[in-house]
């Protein structure tokens, strides 16, 4: 844990001693909530809105961010089916995994997934995010995505060209669609596993369990 | 390079040269004459690009070698000056006064191999790994593919196909 | 005017109205954008799903109360400008509540929303929202001084602080507009507007390749769905109120769907072309050119 | 002539006040200064990495270059891998320019090995080396246009650059990973008509960049962000270890391609693009002006090289491949600078070392995290755009 993180006593611009807890004081810990959907009707019409306009976060995590680009350009032009990139997580529905997960990213890639509303996607991209793909022996890459985060759709390949990167997206519409694009509350559902996973990766675990 | 090479054998000791091609050469230095020898190189004979520096473990013989791999821009030719130190105590002179970009290579190397280069500036800051626990990786004793079984889920399935079993028997089906 | 019930609807009837034409206006220039890049672009009715999906996400965090009240104040601040001035010249329905002194209001409704930005912003407690809303303060600052100007001139000559009379004043064939009576005040006011329209060079508030996204980055949810509506009425307000000012009004809604879509093409034909302005030169070019400009008009109609 | 905040010519090199260590003491309790990071999840950073900014106000007094997010450890992967195993993986390191590792990587082995290439192979080598550098200026200037906020030059270059990844389909069958330059010589001829294909991708391309230098060469707010920008002093190149258009745009003739004459570049003719003046406008220039280059040198590549021939050296099992001992480095001129790598072999079928040398290595650490102090915030992406870095070759 990082110096910044740690109990200490700080002293106030009024010369008094002061106990902090960076971990607490700053950040709510609380547990994340199940949000049970709607009335049927309305959740029909609201999943029909969130599959036409799936919002991608801007987080190139590996090399499969290469392919974003002409995905969003003239060639390929995700645009026209509602998928748009949104630079903040706050904003973003949908996160793209683009390939391989290092560890340094997976601790930045749970935060931004954490701080994204629900009903929240994710998309596997590449075969690394299934099985490693070609660093399955690596000391440094995960293997499997689905131990860490709720994957609803995994696109494979290496690298995935993007015409099944707009297929992969189809299919997330379709499950959208269909409500079955819950991820968001399983993730608060099996949070315990999901933690115990991520926390067996990464050591140096410096942030409160569930970053709102 | 020819003159070059006789400068440098008069003034410092060493072990061994390598001509790899007509504009690579390799020199073997004692850890005492490495830092003297890059800093005559660059400062005399305008070997002043450093293109790299990195290290390779000799597991056998218990011992890094490091390289620094120099260059010169005028007269297009490089001199790797190889350097072996003990692997139990690995520590090094630093060399980050010499060009700036040594000082990241030293804090790669202390990371990855766990050599010290004492008084290199923000050489124990970690680099590329966060919260490391186990041996340096790059070291030949360190084994990824366990580290890898033991904490990353591997999937079962993947055995089933390995690239070297069909490479034999798509290239190569009559070998045995 | 005497105040009636009635009123209130003709009001609601004005926002819905402005508002959807101002959702089909977002898509149809970001589909202009689109093209330009040789990309088909989004569907037209893109900004509707996309405002549903926002009303539709089930999860809002909070920052405190005043995270709330800075999406309503900004909305507030495009609403504001919309029903004080009038929409269509001569309609009883779409005059809305134009007074004798709402050109002077309307100015201040220019600023108003980014105040209330900057209160939520500053709660939200992002670095980049702070910084963002340091740089809508000064460019709004900056682009508000030729814009005051330009409008002091355009009620100098006028003799009026009401935009309807303004607009009555300028009827009778297109020589009669400010464009041809007052051309360096239209010169000032139309250079201000691409300030207050924030598409380049002069985006930077949200600059997502600096600051990502400025202001509403850490807007969520509901919050930013009402962002959202505020993002589709107030460029549409504020074309109505350049349209007023300075291009005669309309006396018809395809006349003022004509002349509004043409006002924002001047913003969108510089905002496609130009790279962005560092916040320091899109002030000093503020503080230049459409000032200079603004003080001419001023000393013209003086003498 | 360096521009500040204030665009006042006073010398702000000394503020603010450096300690002994050259860092300045930061008290963040002060309320005068903010940390600010940029990235990893941020779209002004070239790929997946961050900087740890200190500002002051608009102006950034400190950074540090994170990175790390994408590292798979190549270099330990290689290790446990057969020489040939490790030929699929090496295009990964650099995913925007995959066909310099594979270059890089074939012939340092090769030389190992002593094999001999065969003539219409190192063409074809040189042609997908070319082919490769056009489509990663085009992308960069996408980039470079973008981090100054104008979306339609990426537009026009992403359009371009995806018909120069149809024609390395149709020459390699991969659109981003070709996996083309085996060890001992490429995998296949061209294909029927490629030629005439090629060339009319090259004059899209030229039609385009003409388009582009008016938009963005010749535009006044492009010029406002870039002139006086990020200058590069010529006396840092060696300090510093830069190379490639960052050095060449500081007026410092650095091109393997001409310096180290490697594959059938003296057979080429062509002369350095050069630049003076080293900031952000130069280097965005002298990269435009190396694009077309490039666009020149594969007409002549088509030109000159045979029609027919054999493309691949006879090699030994290459499941039982065993390489000679020694050491060697083998280099080429990418658009970045110098890529290289450093092989050590211990005589079996596995490499010793193999050491990547990416020109990112000292662009996007020691010379951007000196660069960066006394800009704006908002010039940081651009900044970082124009020394032309990709993360995954800094950190393998």
């Amino acid at each position: 844990m990082k110096e910044d993180f740690k109990k200490r006593t700080v002293i106030t611009p009024e010369g008094k001693p002061l106990e902090i807890d960076p971990v607490k004081d700053y950040f709510s810990d609380a547990r994340p909530k199940v949000h049970k959907p709607a009335n049927p009707v309305i959740e029909k019409f609201a999943n029909w809105a969130r599959a036409n306009s799936l919002w991608v976060l801007g987080f190139g995590t590996g090399c499969g961010a290469i392919e974003m680009r002409p995905l969003m350009t003239p060639r390929f032009d995700a645009y026209r089916y509602g998928i748009q990139w949104r630079p903040t997580p706050r904003q973003a529905s949908v996160f793209v995994i683009s390939g391989y997960l290092s560890v340094k990213t997976l601790k930045r890639v749970v935060r931004t997934y954490e701080q994204m509303q629900n009903p929240k996607f994710v998309v596997g991209l590449g075969s690394c995010t299934i099985n490693g793909g070609m660093y399955w022996d690596s000391y440094n890459t995960i293997n499997r995505l689905d131990h860490y985060l709720p994957v609803d759709v995994y696109i494979a390949g290496c690298m995935p060209r993007p015409e099944s990167l707009l297929h992969g997206f189809e299919e997330l519409k379709k499950i959208i669609k269909e409500g079955r694009g819950e991820g968001a509350n399983k993730y608060a559902e099996e949070f315990d596993w999901y933690k115990a996973n991520q926390k067996k990766v990464i050591k140096d675990w410096d942030m409160p369990d569930y970053n709102w | 390079m020819k003159s070059l090479l006789n400068n440098i054998k008069s003034r410092f000791s060493i072990k061994d040269v390598t001509e790899q091609r007509s504009n690579l050469v390799f020199i073997d230095v004692a850890r005492e004459s490495a830092v003297p020898l890059i800093t005559y190189l660059r400062d005399y004979e305008g070997m002043t690009h450093l293109v790299l520096l990195t290290a390779a473990d000799w597991i056998e013989e218990n011992e890094f070698q490091l390289t620094y791999l120099l260059n010169n821009p005028e007269q297009k030719f490089d001199i790797g000056v190889r350097v072996r130190i003990s692997r139990e105590k690995a520590t090094m002179e630093t060399a980050h006064h010499l060009w700036e970009q040594v000082a990241t290579y030293q804090r790669e190397l202390k990371e990855m191999f766990g050599i010290d280069f004492p008084g290199s500036p923000g050489v124990d800051k970690p680099f590329i790994l966060e919260g490391w626990d186990d041996l340096p990786p790059y070291r030949r004793d360190f084994d990824t593919k366990k580290y890898s079984e033991d904490t990353y889920f591997p999937r079962p399935g993947r055995e089933s196909n390995d690239p070297a079993e069909y490479m034999k028997k798509k290239m190569y089906p009559n070998e045995k | 005017m005497d105040f009636g019930f009635k009123h209130i609807l003709y009001a609601l009837l004005t926002v819905f109205i402005v508002l959807n034409y101002g959702l089909i206006l977002q898509g149809i220039v970001r589909k202009i954008g689109a093209r330009v890049g040789r990309r088909y672009g989004i569907r037209w009715y893109q900004p509707y799903i996309d405002i549903i999906k926002n009303y539709a996400k089930r999860s809002t965090i909070t920052h405190g109360v005043m995270f709330y009240i800075a999406p309503v104040f900004r909305l507030t601040g495009g609403i504001g400008l919309l029903l004080f001035m009038p929409v269509i010249f001569g309609s009883e329905i779409f005059s809305n509540f134009s007074f004798a002194g709402d050109l002077v209001l309307v100015l201040y409704f220019q600023f108003f929303g980014v105040l209330g930005m900057a209160l939520g912003a500053a709660e939200g407690g992002h670095p980049y929202s702070a910084i963002g809303v340091s740089r809508g303060l000064s460019q709004v600052t900056a682009f508000e001084l030729p814009l005051t100007l330009g409008v002091l001139a355009i009620a100098m000559q006028y003799q009026t602080l009401n935009i309807t009379e303004i607009v009555a004043a300028q009827q009778g064939g297109f020589l009669s507009w400010t464009l041809f009576t007052n051309p360096f005040a239209t010169i000032a006011i139309m250079f201000s507007f691409l300030g207050a329209m924030g598409r380049s060079p002069f985006d930077v508030v949200l600059a997502p390749q600096e600051i990502p996204i400025g202001p509403p980055t850490e807007f969520h949810s509901g919050l930013l769905g009402v962002l959202q509506l505020n993002r589709a009425i107030f460029p549409a307000a504020k074309l109505i109120l350049f349209m007023n000012l300075l291009f005669g009004g309309a006396t018809s809604w395809p006349e003022l769907v004509v002349k509004t879509f043409l006002i924002y093409m001047w913003s969108v034909f510089v905002g496609t072309v130009f790279p962005r302005f560092r916040v320091d030169q899109s002030v000093r070019w503020f503080l230049v050119v459409p000032l200079t400009i603004a003080i001419i008009a001023i000393i013209l109609i003086r003498f | 002539m360096r521009s500040n905040i204030l665009n006042i010519t006073e010398d702000r090199s000394q503020f603010p006040e450096k300690n002994a260590e050259g860092k300045i003491d930061v008290d963040l309790s002060s309320h005068k200064y903010l940390k600010l990071w940029q990235g990893p999840q941020h779209p002004g950073i070239t790929g997946n990495m961050s900087l740890e900014l200190t500002v002051l106000g608009d102006e950034v007094m400190d950074c540090e270059t994170h990175v790390g997010y994408l590292h798979r450890g190549f270099e330990k992967l290689m290790e446990r891998r057969k020489y040939i195993q490790c030929f699929p993986i090496v295009c990964r390191v650099a995913v925007p320019e995959p066909d310099f590792n594979e270059y890089c990587f074939a012939s340092a082995m090769e030389e190992l090995a002593g094999i001999e290439v065969p003539e219409m192979a190192e063409w074809l080598r040189t042609l997908t080396l070319e082919m490769s550098r056009l489509q990663s200026y085009l992308m960069w200037i996408g980039g470079q246009s973008g981090a100054f906020g104008s979306g339609i030059i990426g537009q026009w270059a992403n359009y371009l650059r995806d018909l120069v990844l149809d024609r390395f389909e149709e020459l390699t069958g991969g659109r981003i990973y070709h996996m083309y330059q085996l060890p001992g010589g490429v995998r296949g001829l061209l294909p029927d008509g490629f030629k005439d294909r090629m060339e009319e991708t090259l004059q899209t391309i030229e039609e385009f960049m003409s388009d582009i230098e008016k938009v963005m060469f010749n535009n006044a707010v492009f010029k406002k962000r870039s002139v006086g920008m990020g200058y590069i002093d010529p006396s840092w190149v060696d300090k510093f270890g830069i190379t490639g258009p960052n050095a060449r745009a500081a007026g410092v003739a650095k091109d393997i391609r001409k310096d180290y004459p490697y594959l059938k570049y003296d057979q080429l003719d062509f002369d350095l693009v050069m630049g003076k003046d080293s900031d952000i406008y130069t280097r965005a220039d002298v990269r435009r002006r190396d694009l077309l280059l490039s666009v020149d040198l594969i007409r002549q590549i088509f030109a000159k090289m045979p029609e027919k021939g054999e493309i691949k050296a006879p090699t030994p099992n290459v499941l039982h491949w065993k390489v000679a001992p020694g050491e060697t480095y083998s280099r080429a001129e990418c658009t970045r600078g110098e890529y290289g790598y450093y092989m050590v072999s211990d005589g079996t079928e596995y490499p010793r070392r193999i050491n990547v040398r990416g020109p990112s290595y000292t662009h996007a650490v020691a010379l951007l995290e000196k660069m960066i102090i006394n800009t704006n915030i908002a010039d940081v992406a651009g900044l970082m755009v124009s020394l032309h870095t990709y993360p995954p070759e800094i950190e393998r």
